[in-house]
């Protein structure tokens, strides 16, 4: 259980591929429509537990569920009619997993070989010509007492304070919400006028219908939670202080990119 | 004296990464004569206690990498061997494409990747420079010290590299349009 | 690999004349097998770039001596060369800071300085010496050369020193305990 816990937590940072092809590759499952709408409810249910993750991190985890909606409701109800884009989506998310599957395996080379070999630079040192070893000071002109200080106060000003949270996500995390509203809808509507398509092979139209309803309870979940976080965008600054960000990164132990990469 | 002797005095000289355009207007020699004498500089260096590095237009000279234990010996710094695992996927983007802006890098890994881009130029493990080919816009590059760490003289020694990124590049083409709406 | 190969790297890496003495202790091998080694690694670097220079015990790399009159052009063109914005930014950290370390630096201008630094080094700008309270660290601290040349006898003198000095400080202070929570 708490072995649970904490690989909620440390698949959470690595993003909704990371937790995706985390849930996918667990059940040995390669990347398609099929394997993605098994493994939906997993994502939403970690997604649920997802709850103190900034905004915009939840918005990205929103983003991919938006589309594993889609592809559950299509296996749920053959039936329902997706539009080109909403197809679209679909084949992206499948072509941008795979190519994050790549880099994700590539990773762990990455990592196997860091500082295994190594190649070093020279020393700092003061090379000379044949012959030649000097002792020099040479200045410029540019060096001043007011120049330094003008400088270093720029050099200071220049650390990042501030993050800016980019309004896109903010928009799409709105039309997800109003998405994941029509698709409610789509879904009940469907459940209601299209009772002949649930006559699948060994499985009762019961169970069918225990799915689906639990689905939508699902989706109200979601639902609530991008109300949270859009709220919470809406109502709040959309600056982050840098601080901030820090205190985040120390609570989560896996959130550790910042302070330690 | 041979042109590949004296590129050798001159990245010795400088003891840091020097750009073959900086070659070009030292020797005061074509472009075509500079590469080529580099591919002899490399070759004449094979199998010695020195390494020639080759980065995006920059060249370098370092110890080989067989030699990693005796240098590190000599060397009082502690090095800093640890990566995140946000560090590891974005550098292993950065290093297989051979660049990439922060938007493809977000676009990949599905997150926000600025304060890890950040980490990793704070330890010079990449570089941010403007794309040559849309100077409104930053590519990050890897860096001679990534190269350093990972024990190879150009990207092309990364394991896999050539597959990688083929289908890297094959994958990424049908995603340009959507990243640069992201920009 | 070879002990000669072994030898060339270290020169290569210390940049500064080395005695057999020590190379018999870094190498743990006899004084005869060292003289053989050098021999012929002065063999091998017959008619290249770089040439081995011996002098009382000591061996050091240099350019070779052909090439004279390119490296030290290249050395008046280094060194007549206006400091770079790099340069001077990192130059007015090192005076806040009253000493800083390159990872220190690095933090608060948000990338690799280490370039910038061996340009501030070679202009004797700034000195590179062992942290008094860590010795597994390097402090740049500036020269007394640049104290006089700005016309003060101590850091203390500069505009604003204790306003702008404690920011400094205290930017380097976050890096500090960043550092820590990766322990």
């Amino acid at each position: 259980m708490e072995n649970n816990l904490f690989q909620i937590k440390t698949v959470g940072f690595e993003g909704p591929f990371g937790l995706l092809l985390g849930l996918v590759e667990k059940r040995k499952l390669f990347i398609n429509d099929v394997s993605l709408s098994a493994v939906t409810e997993d994502y939403l249910s970690y997604m649920n537990k997802l709850g103190d993750l900034r905004p915009a991190e939840v918005s990205s985890f929103i983003l991919v569920a938006s589309t594993l909606l889609l592809i559950k409701s299509k296996s749920l109800l053959p039936n329902l009619d997706l539009t080109n884009k909403e197809e679209g989506d679909i084949r992206n998310l499948e072509d941008r997993l795979r190519l994050y599957e790549i880099f994700s395996k590539q990773s762990l080379l990455v990592k196997s070989n860091f500082g295994k070999r190594i190649i070093f630079a020279p020393l700092e040192r003061k090379v000379q010509a044949w012959g030649h070893t000097t002792l020099v000071f040479l200045p410029d002109d540019q060096i001043t007492k007011d120049s330094m200080m003008t400088f270093a106060r720029n050099a200071l000003g220049a650390m990042p304070k501030k993050l800016y949270l980019q309004e896109v996500e903010v928009r799409q995390v709105i039309s997800i919400e109003e998405m994941i509203d029509k698709l409610t809808d789509r879904i009940k509507n469907s459940l209601k006028m299209n009772f002949t398509h649930f006559s699948g092979k060994g499985v009762t139209r019961e169970e069918k219908i225990v799915v689906i309803v639990g689905f939508l309870a699902m989706l109200e979940l979601v639902r609530q939670g991008i109300v949270d976080a859009t709220q919470e965008i809406d109502s709040g600054d959309i600056f982050i202080e840098r601080q901030e960000i820090i205190e985040i990164v120390d609570e989560l132990p896996a959130m550790t990119n910042a302070s330690n990469i | 004296m041979e042109l590949e002797k004296k590129i050798e005095a001159i990245l010795f000289f400088k003891g840091e990464p020097v750009s073959i355009k900086k070659l070009e207007e030292i020797l005061k020699v074509p472009n075509e004569e500079i590469v080529e004498a580099i591919h002899l500089l490399n070759n004449n260096l094979t199998n010695r206690g020195i390494a020639l590095l080759q980065n995006d237009n920059h060249i370098t000279l370092g110890t080989s990498p067989e030699l990693t234990n005796l240098i590190e010996d000599l060397q009082k710094e502690e090095l800093n061997r640890d990566l995140s695992k946000a560090s590891l996927e974005t550098l292993s983007i950065i290093l297989y494409k051979n660049g990439a802006s922060r938007a493809e890098i977000d676009y990949i890994r599905g997150v926000n990747s600025s304060f890890t881009l950040r980490a990793l130029s704070v330890r010079g493990l990449v570089e941010k420079t403007i794309d040559e080919k849309d100077n409104r816009r930053y590519v990050y590059k890897p860096s001679f010290d990534t190269l350093s760490f990972m024990g190879i003289k150009s990207v092309e020694e990364l394991p896999d590299y050539e597959e990688v990124s083929n289908s890297v590049n094959a994958a990424a083409k049908s995603f340009e349009e959507e990243i640069k709406k992201q920009e």
